[in-house]
């Protein structure tokens, strides 16, 4: 089954739902900010989002009262502080409240490389005498049966849906990413629908090695041509990361009046390149 | 040479890494000391970034921990997945770098709520890399502003283990890494007192009273029978240091 | 701690032993035959060997007498046939006894993956039905901790040396290899001691990809400059896979005087380009 | 035109391969049989070898797993622990392909060995792959000349996983593939009766005496109702197997 070739409103309207889960990845680079915007758009509610580091953009949707529940495991403006619409849904129900299942980074890369690897768990070494294991049901010990080491279990990822943004799409939709490719081929091969933004779509993928980072058409749903799409995250080889974006966000994501003047302006344009 | 507490954190941290060190680097002050350690006294240290890049030499500090610049200077970048399993859990690591919002004198670290897990008072950004790089990296260094609410009788909650409530803790859970080993702080250097797992101070930065250490200080803080006076950052040291940031701040501002 | 550069004899004997458990990777490509040969010429004695895929390399040491127990998934001779010196020794005891650990390609994959990653054992989803769970000991069972799925796992390959071949190391002792990957990182960063010998030794690597499959100088004990040290396996980019060599094989394993000439012939000559 | 039985079971393979197929790949008559698909009706099929390389497009026939063509032509090549993990057992595979020495009326194979698996008469190259090709590609396809001493009525030791010995005992197991579906042997074309689990001949190749087959057969060979005559090799895909043989031969001869 190859990827069709759609616009961000179809591939957003086909393969969304309320209530669906949807991980939106990038560590850092090739965030999918046009993506999440357009679900913002179009109005989709209770969703399980799943990310390592929510980033501006899970605030974002956060603040727009689209999510139920998070799946991560860093969340804040890295560099900068706090994500203050993520803090207020934890710490005040605001705009709904926030139902959180957290781990560590490595759980959580792990978990997603379970999911993409047809593992109903990720088993791995950590949570040393931390505390999260007390607090997360969805942790659990056991012992290796050869040495009896304690080992720690964590439920695979399997998204609904998964969105990524990448540099290179083919006309027949084989898609090329490059960079700091963080776990963004394991959450798509994680996913039952994967959509894919990126920077071009061009006749022919000429990687730049026989081991380049690659999804092949017919591990993706929807091909979407977004460029620009990763702003204010980064697209290696085609723009860098908007740092002073990240740090203006302060402001705009503290102050709840702020935020309802960005996300009015957001929901009246169409994505901004 | 004048110079301010951050500035002095930052020296003092990159003085303790060797040029043989691998080290696991974190956003703010532990990027700033490695690339000063770089650009100074080691200059083949390697950095490496939980973004997935490894060996990496950038001109500018980032300000997150996935900049371009990292990948662009780095000798390879490997998926976050591997980076997790085979370079930290493998245990290639020599070095970590953590801070936070509360450590105990246990050097256990709390950068997930203050209050209540479930009804926090206020939700910190959480763990992270953290948990895995307290365990897996050989040794630990924590940067850490002193004051009576960050250096606390107990964390409320342990985000990456310390040394629990006492010495052999580690070990008994089968970890063979030494842990947190150094608090490098604006007021003193701090260092795991072997037969008590707590931190006691080994180095008081100069012109520092103990007293003060005690008041920034919320358990009873302890001091070494031979107290050493950290010296003050060098000329060199300041100067690089320095131009780094300039550096950093026109890039960032873009 | 960086690669020392060494020359091929110096490496072998530094970092073997008699007894040893050496892991000597390459899937199809990049076998390091030169390292191989060596082993045999250095005499080194019962050798507990790691591999894939033996292929004609373990062949040639079984055959030597070098090897007391193997760790394999498929022992023959790719797209020919058997390897003889590898069965007379199971059947026969010839020219000494060998001890078998048999796995599949999934177990042996995950479980150098689990050597380099520091986990005591590699968990997967495998061996449905099939008989070697009756004979092999080391492949064991448990459940899943939330779905209590039935889970297989096998204990993790740490060699005390693997050996591999690749393209092109620098003069500090980065190491890249290209095109089929095989294991090699794996095996390499799961041992204690690591021996890589190349193809080409340049002053910077030049990696033609950000991703490109780079093992940095601190995971490698020696780099070795051996121009030709894969044949007649093959060097991506720099020479083909020599099929005839491996055809003709078939006949010289297949008869032990044979076998004990090319043994002599190897045992009094420098290594062959 | 004449025809060899290879050739022949080489075209009946080929035919039963579609366009959007996902094939895991193994050397010998099954890459035989994919490539000519692949040069024939089925030009967009997806080919994968376990040696990692996907979406492989050989322009002659590998000897081994991982030849030189196979990557030099692949859109890209994974390493080996990704190919079993996140290809393989991920469930992205539709078809896998599998032979081997002894096969019984279930479908499950045996490559290990002939006799006591301790004491072996015949030690074979072992499972590779095959336990998990079996359990994880969508559907399994089995080409094998068929002989008495090959077709048993039990094997000495399940390499790979068919049927069991009776029906859904695949499901049992947790498995929602479908395992061994057909047989493509020299004589004739078998597949899986659903109500027994046990593979029946569908399809006898043209000149083959139902005798032939029951004497090649180790067990009481069963019939469909409606049995199809095999549609001999056309031209055209003699002409192609035959030229990328040649070209393959020619390639290997170096």
């Amino acid at each position: 089954m190859q990827a069709k070739i759609q616009t961000l409103q179809e591939a957003i309207a086909t393969h969304l739902f309320d209530g669906a889960t949807v991980a939106m990845e990038g560590f850092t680079h090739l965030i999918p900010f046009a993506a999440g915007h357009e679900i913002i758009r179009q109005g989709f509610k209770n969703l399980e989002l799943v990310r390592m580091t929510p980033d501006m953009i899970y605030d974002q949707l956060i603040g727009a009262g689209c999510v139920r529940k998070l799946r991560f495991s860093w969340g804040g403006n890295p560099g900068v502080g706090s994500l203050y619409r993520l803090r207020e849904a934890i710490e005040k129900g605001y705009p709904q409240p926030l139902e959180v299942d957290e781990h560590s980074h490595a759980a959580m890369a792990a978990a997603y490389a379970a999911g993409a690897s047809g593992m109903p768990c990720a088993i791995f070494k950590g949570y040393y005498g931390a505390d999260l294991e007390k607090v997360n049901p969805s942790i659990k010990t056991l012992a290796c049966p050869f040495t009896g080491e304690r080992l720690v279990a964590v439920p695979a990822i399997r998204p609904d849906v998964t969105i990524i943004h990448a540099q290179k799409a083919s006309k027949k939709g084989d898609v090329s990413l490059e960079g700091i490719v963080g776990v963004q081929k394991e959450a798509v091969l994680a996913a039952k629908a994967a959509i894919v933004t990126v920077e071009e779509i061009v006749d022919e993928l000429q990687p730049s090695s026989p081991n380049a980072v690659i999804l092949p058409s017919w591990t993706v749903s929807a091909v979407v041509h977004v460029p620009g799409g990763a702003k204010p995250s980064y697209a290696h080889g085609y723009y860098s990361r908007d740092n002073k974006a990240y740090m203006d966000w302060e402001a705009i994501s503290k102050d709840r009046e702020k935020f309802n003047q960005w996300l009015q302006e957001l929901k009246s344009t169409d994505y901004a390149v | 040479m004048q110079y301010n507490s951050t500035e002095l954190m930052t020296v003092v941290a990159s003085r303790i890494l060797k040029n043989s060190d691998v080290c696991f680097v974190g956003i703010g002050l532990p990027s700033a000391a490695c690339n000063l350690a770089r650009l100074t006294h080691a200059p083949d240290i390697t950095l490496i970034y939980e973004s997935g890049t490894i060996q990496t030499k950038p001109d500018v500090l980032p300000l997150s921990i996935g900049d371009g610049e990292l990948c662009e200077t780095a000798l390879t970048t490997v998926s976050v997945p591997e980076m997790f399993s085979y370079w930290l859990q493998g245990g290639r690591i020599t070095v970590g770098f953590l801070g936070g919002a509360q450590i105990d004198k246990f050097g256990n670290i709390n950068t997930t709520v203050v209050g209540d897990y479930y009804k926090p008072k206020v939700r910190l950004p959480g763990g992270g890399g953290a948990p895995e790089i307290a365990a897996f990296c050989h040794t630990i260094y924590v940067i850490m502003k002193q004051s009576p609410r960050a250096f606390v009788d107990k964390v409320d909650f342990i985000t990456s283990f310390g040394h629990g409530d006492g010495p052999d803790q580690r070990k008994a859970m089968g970890l063979n890494t030494s842990g947190p080993s150094k608090i490098i702080t604006d007021l003193c250097i701090m260092e795991t007192e072997e037969a008590t797992g707590e931190f006691i101070v080994t180095s008081i930065h100069p012109g520092v009273a103990r007293e003060t250490i005690q008041e920034n200080t919320g358990w009873k803080i302890r001091f070494a029978e031979e107290v050493a006076i950290t010296d003050a950052p060098e000329l060199e040291e300041l100067e690089a240091l320095r131009l780094l940031n300039e550096k950093t701040k026109m890039a960032h501002q873009g």
